[in-house]
């Protein structure tokens, strides 16, 4: 965090900045909404290596730091992307492979996780997962865990309620904190310090960018000192939690964006398939991605009627009319 | 009549769904068994995503809990937080059911959506709970769609992500989760309940045109099927409203 | 909670139905901010008994409810209205006579309370208050408490971080959840349904209202069901948990509404003055309140100008140019 | 230069904020050193409350940290969890300095805001903690408002209600309390400081026509007085920005 100032940077400049190589490291958004995928494609463009990632059900952006082998961890509650993926390919495939160490937990604990980093407590408290194997098995041997310093030397941990049966609640599991070195998130509306507008749902981001030592923040609109406070009901995240402010309009595609533009059906199908295929996979990272010098770049190869066809009508938020059915790249 | 065994599973899910009930879903089927029941038998039921909206209009069907169709004329938009907190939430998760569905299922409901193999070294990897685990452990009953597959109804599963009854009737007390669990499983043969007194699973209902015979045969374990009637097929209403007011452009069905 | 349904009614019927002598009750609002104080008023005229009264700092609707003796037993943070009564002058001689039971917590863990039983959980944990007072001494000794199975055995809990020194903490404090029989709010704007519009701060009325058994709301503004839908954004509370929504213009009279119109500096600097003499007081509960039918009635004998001078500016929110300096009343 | 004592020690308590500084906010004279600082000399500076109000623009002042003043053109308004949080989180904490009153206060900083006499027998009951506590708790310094009299001074507190350094260097640590505590303690009379070592309070400074005794005749406890020296007198610029642009209707001063 920062306090004050003009936070305003480059895509580039913030990762490089921030992300460095073995970062702890979240990313806001669900599955295929409002993931902050430039700052995703980003990173591997710039070659960043052995992330350890904290996801809940991050969907897209997850999947794509996963296969372009920007990480060796990750903690994560769900690798899918709804009906493109109901499991993500190139998570399931590094999985498979022992690509890279994972830990389960739950959506909610994920969660708890980054509101525990965000409320500044060492752990919280749920019902879930007792009696299952999200307690019992671990990804991470305790060995590991001891080793790293960066990680809770327990998984999770079950207590006998203190209170004895307060609430008729025998017995919880705590869930350890989650500090990220650096969350970075896509919204709406930033201003230059970092004061955030998240329209539509708010998933985790807030926990997530306050759980954070480090907050970047891309954004569609970039507004100036003034306008976000005139309304401030609507403000999520005040400056204060903010060190970088980039504006990047079409910053979550192919994901969503609520209120601005939909999902691409036909990217996130095309990336499906390709997913699938080792070379294909390849092919897509070595054209679509790296081979692109920016996001804007990436955008401009797909044309103006690709995000014509996405963009989000003013009443609903979402693009009407956009045909998911069969989606085809042509 | 002409029906999909697809279409089949969605209406009697739908059939389950009661007024006074707040509807959680996931991404598919769950989703449209809940557009069903809204649509069909009733429109009171409350929809509502782990995603945090609650009460979505749901004019066009979503393709993953985060959605915007979901958001679009909620009664609140909020976060995960709020919503996994109304599920653990003493006064509503009473009138919460969850649907589900899962790579793998036990005699007592349990599943399994993390991996087939050992957990160190999977042959498969799965997506993971997401919010699956949340949802079970939290809420009152739980519906769940499975295919009927004798790999996937499992004597032991390779993982326990989400908990049905554990392992029997007091199951669920021992480890502290609150009461609740499995009400119905429905598969593309049948429906299974469980029973009140053993919580195992039992045989409910079959397909027109199904056995209890073919059922068992495709399960690994063994259900009383004594209690079994064949399932009433969609009616034409059912059907109209499922595919011209849920789903017309097939996205699901 | 009840799920569907209109749930308006009168705020008699409301009260009548739902707050019963004995029940453990929490109010909305903070010092002199969004009280819900027709609801206090009416409890106070229907003559009910032995309320166990959750607060952190609501401030005036605390110190009339426990002035008019509804109330055997306290649990709160902060007994004060500002500037107008830093300590709230009816609060004080209870808790100095003993006519009341009081046990002290802080604003966070009072907060921290109704947020552990919106979510379900028997404690949160938290760093406040180690080596204080506030876990030394218990306002409501331990046989007290195991006698009463609506209180826990405990008031707090220290507990050593079972994550070992995970985030460099050793210790934290548990507080134990929170869920009252009713909880009243009022808020700017709500439905026929209870779904609520909260402009402004929220304070910890969200928390309280999803903590509750019951929650009864009353509001400036009553819409229809669709209204609230088209910026679902704004609305912090929905209506699965809502049971009675009430009309009340003007609700949190003396107290603010955001946005609708300011605290009444004559109003509370006249009840601070009164509260300090008992015969004084008693005069006041007499005629300003018991001898009211209603809010409204209690509204018009104060007369049109006095509520014209409260009324807040469209874009402020407050009263620009009320005179607070000196306030008198005539 | 004429002055009244209260805007000696707001100006002197808004000496103290920095531009980096996120300033908590109680009621009263410390709401206005805040609102002084931010026009005097810390523009840069937050000023924020436990009710929820990030960055208020405060163009008039509150009489209350519920008023809705607080509410006018902050960079967001969320409610009291937002802001506890904030103090308590680990990153944002560092930055934030609390100002605190009391009834009484000890050597170690420690204060009593709650009863004089027996918890369960008061003398006087106060309002209590407030979120004086958690602040006192939480945030990395803290600067306290209190008037110079022996009965405030106290060997003893009745009740520790908010911790400063507790019982000395390692009282902290030993309560499991993050780091931090009192910083500075503002008087009608001087201002104090902890030693680094002893973590006891010391007087730094006395207003011009006090002494060092008088301040020590108005304590219960003998602080050292070696390192005191005259504070400067309010500037004749820090007392117009003060009254016009602060409080111009006098509700404070």
């Amino acid at each position: 965090m920062k306090i004050n100032g003009n936070k305003v940077t480059s895509l580039h400049d913030a990762i490089k900045a921030h992300v460095k190589d073995g970062c702890h490291l979240s990313i806001g958004g669900f599955t295929i909404n409002r993931n902050p995928m430039a700052a995703v494609y980003e990173i591997i463009r710039q070659g960043i290596r052995n992330l350890h990632l904290y996801a809940h059900s991050n969907g897209q952006g997850i999947d794509e730091l996963v296969g372009a082998k920007t990480a060796s961890c990750l903690e994560i509650a769900y690798g899918g992307t709804g009906r493109f993926a109901s499991t993500c390919i190139r998570f399931r495939k590094a999985v498979e492979k022992k690509q890279i160490k994972i830990e389960d937990y739950s959506n909610y604990q994920m969660t708890l996780r980054f509101l525990a980093g965000a409320m500044g407590v060492p752990f919280l408290p749920t019902r879930s997962s007792l009696g299952t194997d999200i307690i019992k098995k671990w990804g991470f041997p305790v060995e590991f865990r001891q080793k790293n310093s960066r990680l809770p030397d327990r998984k999770l941990v079950e207590l006998e309620n203190p209170f004895g049966a307060w609430c008729d609640i025998k017995k919880v599991v705590l869930v350890p904190a989650v500090n990220p070195d650096v969350t970075i998130i896509h919204v709406q509306k930033a201003d230059f310090r970092g004061n955030c507008r998240i329209e539509g749902l708010t998933f985790a981001d807030v926990e997530q960018a306050k759980a954070a030592k480090i907050l970047i923040i891309t954004c569609e609109d970039l507004l100036d000192d003034d306008y976000l406070k005139n309304m401030p009901d609507r403000n999520q995240i005040p400056f204060i939690h903010a060190n970088a402010v980039v504006h990047v309009p079409y910053g979550a595609y192919p994901t969503a964006c609520y209120r601005y533009y939909d999902y691409d059906p036909i990217y996130l199908k095309a990336y499906a398939e390709k997913a699938k295929d080792d070379k294909q996979y390849h092919s897509y990272l070595e054209n679509t991605i790296l081979n692109k010098k920016s996001h804007r770049d990436l955008l401009d190869s797909l044309g103006r009627e690709r995000l014509e066809m996405i963009s989000a009508d003013k009443n609903r938020g979402y693009a009407k009319n956009l045909d998911r059915r069969n989606p085809v790249e042509t | 009549m002409d029906y999909t065994l697809k279409e089949m599973m969605t209406i009697v899910a739908a059939r389950e769904i009661r007024n006074s009930d707040i509807v959680f879903c996931g991404t598919g089927i769950s989703m449209l068994a809940a557009m069903a029941a809204k649509n069909i038998n009733a429109p009171q039921s409350v929809i509502f995503f782990e995603t945090g909206a609650i009460d979505s209009r749901l004019e066009d069907l979503p393709l993953a809990v985060g959605d915007s169709r979901i958001m679009y004329q909620t009664s609140s938009n909020g976060g995960l937080l709020d919503s996994f907190a109304t599920m653990q939430n003493r006064f509503t998760r009473k009138h919460i059911v969850g649907i589900l569905g899962a790579a793998q299922i036990d005699i007592y409901g349990n599943l399994n959506s993390t991996v087939i193999g050992d957990y160190d070294e999977p042959e498969v990897r799965f997506s993971g709970s997401g919010g699956a685990c949340d949802v079970a452990s939290f809420v009152s009953r739980t519906i769940i769609f499975m295919k009927q597959e004798k790999r996937k109804f499992k004597k032991r599963l390779d993982y326990l992500t989400s908990p049905g009854y554990l392992n029997g009737p007091d199951g669920r007390e021992k480890a502290g989760l609150p009461k609740g669990g499995p009400d119905r499983v429905i598969t593309d043969m049948g429906i299974m309940g469980f029973d009140d007194h053993t919580r195992q699973m039992f045989l409910k209902g079959y397909y027109p045109g199904i056995t209890p015979e073919l059922i068992l045969e495709n399960m690994e374990f063994k259900i009383d099927t004594s209690r079994a009637k064949e399932v009433m097929a969609p009616t034409p209403d059912e059907l109209e409203l499922l595919r011209e007011k849920c789903d017309p452009l097939h996205l699901i069905l």
